[in-house]
C-alpha cells in the first residue's frame, strides 16, 4: 500500500496521543519533557506531510515551521532540563508530585 | 582529444562509477520494484569495503599507525606476523575473535551488547555520501554536508550508551565527558563548516569538489579557520590523542571501553580508525579537493589521487596522537567556548562579507586568490590577536630552572640565582 | 658541610626557650619531655638560632623496656642537623604527642611509627595503620613480635662464635 | 510517492518509531527511555526524508539527536540514581482515557475528511527554505533568534551555582 | 575551575590496578563532578617489612634489601646504606672507591630521572613517546650498570668500605659515549615537551606548593627545589667528595609540576657533568677497604643521608654492638613526599591528580619497603 497524506497523518495523531500520555503521566520532569518532545515531532511530521501533500500555501510555508518548531523545541528543552536541574538541587527530588512549592 | 583521458564511457575502469552506473542502468530496467536499489547497496558496500576500507583500515589505520607510531617512539612497531608484520591486524583479529567478552554482572547487558553494533553501522553510512570520483559517488545527495555531521553525531550516544551500560565509574566518567565534549565541539564545527558552504553556495560534497576544481584552488586556503577549527573538533570528537579524554588512559583508565573486551572492543577499537579516516575523506573532500589534483586527475584514476589524499590526512592524526600530551576536559571546554567559538563567528563574517562583496561587484572568479591570501592572514591575525587577548603570554613562562651554586634556603624569585642557561 | 647539633646544645636552647622541655641530653641527642615536646619543639622550630623549619625523619626504637622515638630536624639556612628523642616508656599503652602541628608533613611518618610500633600519638589529626590493614594483630617492629623463646634471633647461625644478644631485660608478652 | 522502496520504508519506520513511543511510554529506566527517545528522533528524520524534506531531516538529527536528546542525558546524569526512575503518577490511566479519546477523535477526522492532495512532488531546496526565512518569515525567524538568546542566558542563570554567583558579584 | 560539571559526589578508586598509580598504590578520591573534593591514600600492598627482616641479618646481607626498596635507583640506596654503617663503625672509603660511588650515583640519577620524566610525561597523556625515548637512553645507563655490577636493576654494588669491584676496562669508553649522546638527548625531550603547549596548560599551576609549605610538609629532593628552595645534600652535606665537583642546583619558581619537571631535566644534565669530572680525575688505587665479614660497629648511631633522586635518602641504623643492626630505618623520600598528596589534589581534577602523582615521581618499593 503506497502510503498517502492519510497514513502520515495517522502516524502523527498516533504520536501525538501518546506524547500527550506521557507528559501527562510521568512522574519525572525529565520524563514528561521527554512527552513533550514526542508531541512537537508529531505535529513536525503532520506539518511537514501537509507540506508534502497539500495544495495551497506551498511546501516552503510548511518547512518554515518546522524550522520554527525546532528552535522553540531546541530552547524549551534547554530551560526545561535547567529547570529540572536546578529544581533538583534545591529540592533534591525532580518529581513533579513533590514540587509543589506554592502549597506549603 | 587526448587518448589517455578519463573519459564517461562505461568501459573506462579508471573511473568505476562509469562501470557501476551502467551497471545500474542495465539492473533497473530488468529488475522490478526498485529492487535494484537494494542490490546496489550491497554492491556498493561490497565493493567499497573491498577496495577501501579493508585495506585503509587493516593496513593504514592498524599496521601504518602502529608501524608510525613505532618509529615516532624510535621502535619497530609490529614486525613478526608476515612480510614487515603485514599480517599482524589479521592476528590481532583472529585473537580478538577468540578471546572472552566479559559482561560485569551488574552492567546493563542489552546496552553494552548493543552499543558496538550501533557504532559500526554510522561509520559504514558516512562513506555513502563521499565521492570518490567524478562518478563514484553512492549518493550524491544535496545536503551531503549536513548529512555528514548529522551521522557523526550518533556514534556519540553510541560511546556514551558503552560508558553508562558498564556500570563502573570510570566508564561514567568517559561517557560525562563524551557528552560534555559533543555538546561543545559540534558548535565551533558547524559554523567552521558554514564559512565553507557560504562560499561554495552548496551543501553537496561533488557540488564542493567541483567548485574547487572550477576555480583552481582549495578550500583550505581559503577557509584556513575553518579547516583548522575541522580538523580540532573532529579529533575531539574522534577522542584522537591531544582530546582523547573520554578514554584518556592514564586518568579513567580507558573510559567507555574499561568493560569491554573481546570482539566487542576489537570493533570499538576498529571503528575508531573507521570514523577517523572518514573524518579524514570528508576533510579532503571538502578542504584538499577532494578527488582533484590540479588536472592531473584526467590521467590518474581519481579514487588513487582520493585515497592517497585521505591516508596524507589521517597521517595528521597519526602524527598529533603520536606527539602531543592530553588537555584537561575543562581545558577543552574553555577552548571550544572561549577561542574556537569567537573565531568561527568572526570567520563567518569575514566570509560573508567577502562572498557579499563578489556577488555584488561581479568580480572575477580570480578574485579567490585575494581572499585567499586576505583569510590567511586575517586567520593568522585573529589566533595571535585572540590569544593574546585570552592572556596567552609565552614569553613570561621560564621554561628553564634558575641554577644556584650554594645550598641554603629559599630563594626569591627576584633574586633569580643564576638565571636560566 | 653539614653543622651536627650536638644534645647539650640543643638542650640548652630549649631549656631556655621553654622551660622544663628537657628531659636529659647525651652528645648525639637530646631528650625532650613528652609533656612539653610540641611546644619545645615549636620554640626550636621558630627560634631564628635554631630555625628547624624542615622535619627530616621521625622513627622509632625498641629499647625492650621503652620505646625512643627519633626526630632529625634541620635548617636549610644554617646548614644544620639536630637529633632530638623523647622516651616512651610505658609499654602497655605507648603515647606521645603529635609533631604535626609543628610540621604537617610528620603525619605519615607518625603514622608509621604507629602502624609498626603501636605508639599511639596524641592529637594526630588521622592516625591509622598505613602500611598493614586494620585489625593486623601486633605491631611488627617492636622486638618482641615472632620472637624465640629467650631473645635467640634466626638468622646468624652461620656466624656460630658470635655471642648472642643478650636476654631482654623485661619479661616478653608472648 | 510510489515506488516499492518507499513503501517498504514507511512501514518499517512506523514500525520503528511506534515502538520507540512505547518504548518510553514503559520503560521504567530513565536512560532507557532517553535511548528509545533517540530511536524516534531518527524515525522522525526518516519520515522527513520521504517527504522530501531532505534539509530538515538532517536538521532533526543534528538539532535532536546531536544536542537536545544529548542535553536529556546530560540532565539525567546530573540528577542522581533515585531520579533515574520513569514510573508513572496515578493520574496513568485518566491520561490513558483521555489521550484515546483524543485519538479517537482525530483519526475521525482524519479519515472522515476528504482531503485535497497534490500530485507531484514538490521540490524545496536548502536555497529555497533560507530564502523563504529571510523574507517572508524573516520577522518570526528573528523572534526565534531572540528566543534562543533568552533560553541560553535563562538556562545558564537557572543552573549557576550559589557559589558561582558569589565569585561573578566580587 | 570553570566548566566542571557538579553532580553528586562519589567515591572513585585510582588504584590499586591503574595505568598512572605506578605500581600497588591508591588514592580514594571523592568527586563532584570532575573535582576533588577529599583524597586518601592508601599503601601498603607491597609491604615486605624490611626494616625487621635487616634486624636479623648481617650489615653485608642487609645491602640487597636496599636495591629492592627503591628498585629504580638501587645503587643511591645502597651508597646511602654503606654511608650509614661506614659511619657508624668509622671506615674510611679510598679515594677510587669513593669516586666510583660517585659516578655510579649520578649515573643512577639520570637513569632514575629518564623513568620519572617518561612516566610523568605519560601521565600528562603524551601517548608513551616520551616514555620510549627515556627508556631508550635509561637502557645504555642500565646496560653500564651490568658491565660493572652484573645486575641491571637491582645492582648490589656497594660494599661497606667501598665498591664490589673495579670497573670493568671497557666501563670508561662506554661511559664517555653515553656521556657524549645524553645532552642532546635531554634537548630532545626537552624540544619535544617543555615548549609544547598542551604540555605547559597542564603542568603549569598543577599542585604547587608554596616553599613554606614544601617544607613543612618535610618535602625533598625535585619537590624542594621545585618550590625554590636551594637544598640539596650534595652540596650541603657533601659525601663521597662531592665538594670537588663542579655543579649547580637547579630550582623552580612556584613548585608546580612543570617546575618538578625542568628540575629534573636540569639535574640530569648537572649529573652528565659530574661524571664527565669524576671520569677524567678517576685516581687509581684501591676500590675498597678490608672489612670484616661479620663486621660488629661499636654501640651507637648513625643516620646518613644521601641525595637520591627522589629526595633525601636517610638511613638511621642503630647498633649494639651485634652482627646486625639493632635498628634499621629507611627514611623514603617518596614516602614523605606523599604526604603532601592531598593538599596539591583537593580542588584540583582528576586528571591533575594524576599529573600531581606524577611529579612526585613515587616508587612503591620504597613507600612501602
Amino acid at each position: 500500500m503506497t502510503p498517502g497524506l492519510e497514513h502520515f497523518l495517522t502516524v502523527g495523531a498516533i504520536l501525538f496521543c501518546l506524547g500527550l500520555t506521557i507528559a501527562l503521566s510521568k512522574r519525572n520532569a525529565i520524563g514528561v519533557l521527554m512527552g513533550i518532545e514526542i508531541m512537537l515531532n508529531a505535529v513536525n511530521l503532520t506539518l511537514l506531510s501537509f507540506a508534502r501533500f497539500g495544495v495551497g500555501h506551498g511546501p516552503v510555508t510548511g518547512q518554515a515551521f518546522v524550522v520554527f518548531i525546532i528552535t522553540v523545541a531546541a530552547a524549551e528543552a534547554a530551560v526545561a532540563l535547567a529547570l529540572a536541574v536546578s529544581v533538583y538541587r534545591n529540592r533534591d527530588t525532580i518529581d513533579v508530585d513533590k514540587m509543589n512549592l506554592l502549597r506549603s | 582529444m587526448h587518448p589517455f583521458l578519463i573519459t564517461d564511457n562505461w568501459y573506462d575502469l579508471r573511473d568505476l562509477g562509469n562501470l557501476s552506473g551502467r551497471l545500474l542502468e542495465l539492473l533497473d530496467d530488468a529488475l522490478p520494484f526498485g529492487l535494484v536499489y537494494v542490490l546496489a547497496a550491497l554492491i556498493g558496500f561490497a565493493a567499497s569495503f573491498l577496495i577501501f576500507v579493508l585495506p585503509s583500515q587493516l593496513i593504514v589505520g592498524v599496521y601504518g599507525e602502529r608501524k608510525l607510531i613505532g618509529r615516532i617512539q624510535s621502535r619497530y612497531g609490529p614486525n613478526r606476523v608476515g612480510p614487515f608484520g603485514l599480517l599482524q591486524p589479521v592476528a590481532d583479529a583472529i585473537k580478538l575473535m577468540q578471546k572472552e567478552a566479559l559482561t560485569p554482572k551488574t552492567a546493563d547487558r542489552a546496552l553494552m551488547y548493543l552499543a558496538p553494533i550501533v557504532f559500526v553501522a554510522p561509520c559504514v553510512l558516512l562513506f555513502a555520501v563521499i565521492p570518490f570520483g567524478p562518478n563514484m559517488v553512492f549518493a550524491d545527495i544535496p545536503v551531503a554536508i549536513l548529512y555528514f555531521l548529522a551521522v557523526s553525531s550518533i556514534p556519540v550516544l553510541t560511546t556514551f550508551m558503552a560508558g553508562w551500560s558498564h556500570n563502573n565509574k570510570y566508564s561514567l566518567f568517559g561517557a560525562m565527558r563524551v557528552v560534555a565534549m559533543t555538546i561543545s565541539y559540534e558548535l565551533p564545527l558547524v559554523l567552521g563548516m558554514l564559512g565553507v558552504v557560504l562560499f561554495t553556495g552548496t551543501l553537496a560534497l561533488q557540488g564542493t569538489v567541483l567548485w574547487q576544481k572550477e576555480l583552481d584552488i582549495w578550500l583550505v586556503f581559503l577557509q584556513p579557520i575553518a579547516f583548522a577549527i575541522f580538523f580540532i573538533s573532529a579529533s575531539a570528537e574522534l577522542n584522537r590523542t591531544p582530546t582523547d579524554i573520554a578514554e584518556a588512559e592514564s586518568e579513567i583508565v580507558a573510559g567507555y571501553l574499561t568493560e569491554y573486551s573481546g570482539m566487542k572492543w576489537g570493533l570499538f577499537y576498529g571503528m575508531d580508525i573507521g570514523y577517523a579516516i572518514a573524518a579524514a575523506a570528508f576533510g579532503v573532500t571538502v578542504f584538499l579537493g577532494g578527488w582533484t589534483l590540479f588536472g592531473l586527475e584526467k590521467w590518474v584514476p581519481p579514487w588513487i589521487i582520493f585515497i592517497g589524499k585521505t591516508h596524507l590526512f589521517y597521517f595528521l592524526f597519526i602524527w598529533t596522537r603520536g606527539t602531543l600530551p592530553r588537555l584537561r576536559i575543562d581545558q577543552l571546554m574553555t577552548f571550544a567556548w572561549k577561542f574556537m567559538l569567537p573565531i568561527a563567528l568572526l570567520n563567518l563574517a569575514l566570509v560573508a562579507t567577502e562572498r557579499m562583496f563578489w556577488i555584488e561587484q561581479e568580480a572575477d572568479d580570480s578574485i579567490v586568490y585575494a581572499f585567499a591570501i586576505i583569510n590567511i592572514i586575517a586567520a593568522a591575525a585573529a589566533v595571535y590577536g585572540w590569544s593574546r587577548a585570552l592572556g596567552y603570554r609565552p614569553e613570561e613562562t621560564p621554561l628553564r630552572p634558575r641554577l644556584v651554586s650554594e645550598a641554603g634556603g629559599f630563594v626569591p624569585l627576584e633574586s633569580g640565582g643564576e638565571g636560566a642557561t | 658541610m653539614t653543622r651536627q647539633w650536638t644534645g647539650p646544645e640543643v638542650a640548652a636552647i630549649a631549656e631556655r626557650l621553654v622551660p622544663g622541655s628537657v628531659d636529659r641530653s647525651t652528645p648525639v641527642a637530646c631528650y625532650l619531655r613528652p609533656e612539653k615536646l610540641v611546644e619545645a619543639m615549636g620554640a626550636l622550630q621558630a627560634a631564628g638560632e635554631t630555625d628547624f623549619v624542615h622535619l627530616t625523619n621521625l622513627c622509632g626504637v625498641d629499647f625492650w623496656d621503652h620505646f625512643e622515638v627519633v626526630y632529625h630536624v634541620q635548617s636549610f639556612v644554617q646548614n644544620a642537623i639536630a637529633c632530638i628523642k623523647a622516651d616512651v616508656l610505658d609499654r602497655e599503652r605507648p603515647a606521645l604527642p603529635s609533631v604535626c602541628p609543628v610540621w604537617r608533613g610528620a603525619w605519615m611518618q607518625e603514622c608509621e611509627t604507629y602502624d609498626l610500633f603501636g605508639i599511639r600519638f596524641e592529637g594526630h589529626p588521622n592516625l591509622h595503620r598505613i602500611l598493614l590493614w586494620d585489625g593486623y594483630p601486633g605491631w611488627p617492629l617492636r622486638k618482641d613480635f615472632l620472637s624465640m623463646p629467650g631473645g635467640l634471633q634466626p638468622g646468624l647461625d652461620e656466624f656460630s662464635g658470635t655471642k648472642r644478644r643478650l636476654p631482654p631485660p623485661v619479661k616478653v608478652v608472648e | 510517492m510510489e515506488g516499492f522502496g518507499v513503501s517498504l520504508a514507511f512501514w518499517i519506520l512506523t514500525g520503528v518509531t511506534l515502538v520507540a513511543a512505547l518504548g518510553v511510554l514503559a520503560s521504567r529506566n530513565l536512560l532507557h527511555a532517553v535511548l528509545f527517545l533517540i530511536l524516534l528522533f531518527v524515525g522522525m528524520a526518516g519520515y522527513f526524508v520521504l517527504l522530501s524534506a531532505d534539509f530538515l531531516a538532517m536538521a532533526q538529527v543534528i538539532i535532536y539527536v546531536g544536542a537536545i536528546a544529548v542535553l536529556v542525558l546530560f540532565a539525567v546524569l546530573l540528577t542522581p540514581r533515585a531520579g533515574r526512575n520513569n514510573g508513572e503518577t496515578r493520574m496513568f490511566l485518566p491520561a490513558l482515557l483521555l489521550c484515546g479519546t483524543l485519538l479517537a477523535i482525530i483519526l475521525f477526522v482524519i479519515t472522515d475528511t476528504n482531503w485535497a492532495v497534490a500530485d507531484e512532488s514538490p521540490s524545496v531546496t536548502a536555497a529555497d527554505l533560507g530564502e523563504a526565512l529571510l523574507s517572508r518569515w524573516v520577522l518570526p525567524f528573528e523572534l526565534a533568534s531572540v528566543l534562543l538568546t533568552v533560553a541560553l542566558v535563562g538556562s545558564i542563570m537557572l543552573v549557576r551555582s550559589r557559589e558561582e554567583e558569589a565569585e561573578d558579584a566580587v | 575551575m570553570s566548566g566542571l560539571i557538579k553532580s553528586e559526589p562519589f567515591t572513585l578508586n585510582i588504584g590499586p590496578q591503574h595505568p598512572s598509580t605506578h605500581g600497588v598504590f591508591r588514592i580514594k578520591v571523592k568527586v563532584d563532578g570532575e573535582r576533588i573534593v577529599d583524597a586518601e591514600m592508601v599503601m601498603g600492598y607491597l609491604h615486605r617489612a624490611m626494616e625487621k627482616l635487616a634486624e636479623e641479618r648481617t650489615y653485608t646481607q642487609n645491602i640487597p634489601f636496599t636495591d629492592r626498596t627503591d628498585y629504580l635507583a638501587s645503587m643511591s640506596n645502597n651508597l646511602g646504606y654503606v654511608l650509614a654503617v661506614e659511619k657508624l663503625a668509622g671506615i674510611n672509603v679510598p679515594e677510587r672507591g669513593n669516586a666510583i660511588r660517585v659516578i655510579m650515583a649520578e649515573l643512577q640519577r639520570i637513569a632514575s630521572h629518564c623513568m620519572a620524566v617518561g612516566a610523568f610525561t605519560n601521565d600528562t597523556g603524551a601517548w608513551q613517546t616520551p616514555v620510549m625515548w627515556c627508556f631508550r637512553e635509561r637502557e645504555r645507563v642500565l646496560d653500564l650498570f651490568e658491565m660493572t655490577s652484573g645486575a641491571r636493576l637491582t645492582c648490589n654494588y656497594m660494599r661497606i668500605g667501598g665498591v664490589a669491584f673495579d670497573l670493568p676496562k671497557e666501563f670508561e669508553p662506554a661511559t664517555r659515549r653515553l656521556l657524549a649522546d645524553l645532552p642532546g638527548f635531554i634537548d630532545e625531550i626537552e624540544g619535544l615537551l617543555v615548549g609544547n603547549e598542551i604540555f605547559l596548560a597542564r603542568t603549569r599551576g598543577v599542585g604547587a606548593l608554596s616553599a613554606e609549605t614544601a617544607t613543612n610538609f618535610s618535602l625533598s629532593g625535585p619537590m624542594l627545589r621545585g618550590s625554590g628552595i636551594a637544598w640539596d645534600i650534595r652540596k650541603a652535606d657533601p659525601y663521597c667528595g662531592y665538594e670537588k665537583y663542579d655543579f649547580q642546583i637547579p630550582i623552580g619558581y612556584q613548585g608546580d609540576a612543570f617546575d618538578r619537571f625542568i628540575v629534573r631535566l636540569e639535574e640530569m644534565r648537572q649529573s652528565v657533568k659530574i661524571v664527565q669530572q669524576a671520569l677524567d680525575a678517576l685516581p687509581g688505587g684501591p676500590h675498597s677497604t678490608q672489612v670484616p665479614l661479620a663486621l660488629r660497629p661499636p654501640a651507637g648511631e648513625a643516620y646518613a643521608r644521601v641525595e637520591g633522586p627522589r629526595g633525601e635518602l636517610g638511613y638511621y641504623v642503630v647498633s649494639d654492638e651485634g652482627p646486625s643492626p639493632y635498628r634499621f630505618h629507611i627514611r623514603p623520600p617518596s614516602f614523605i613526599n606523599l604526604s603532601a598528596l592531598k593538599e596539591m589534589t583537593v580542588g584540583g581534577t582528576v586528571a591533575d591528580a594524576i599529573v600531581v602523582l606524577g611529579s612526585i615521581d613515587i616508587v612503591v618499593g620504597e613507600i612501602d619497603r
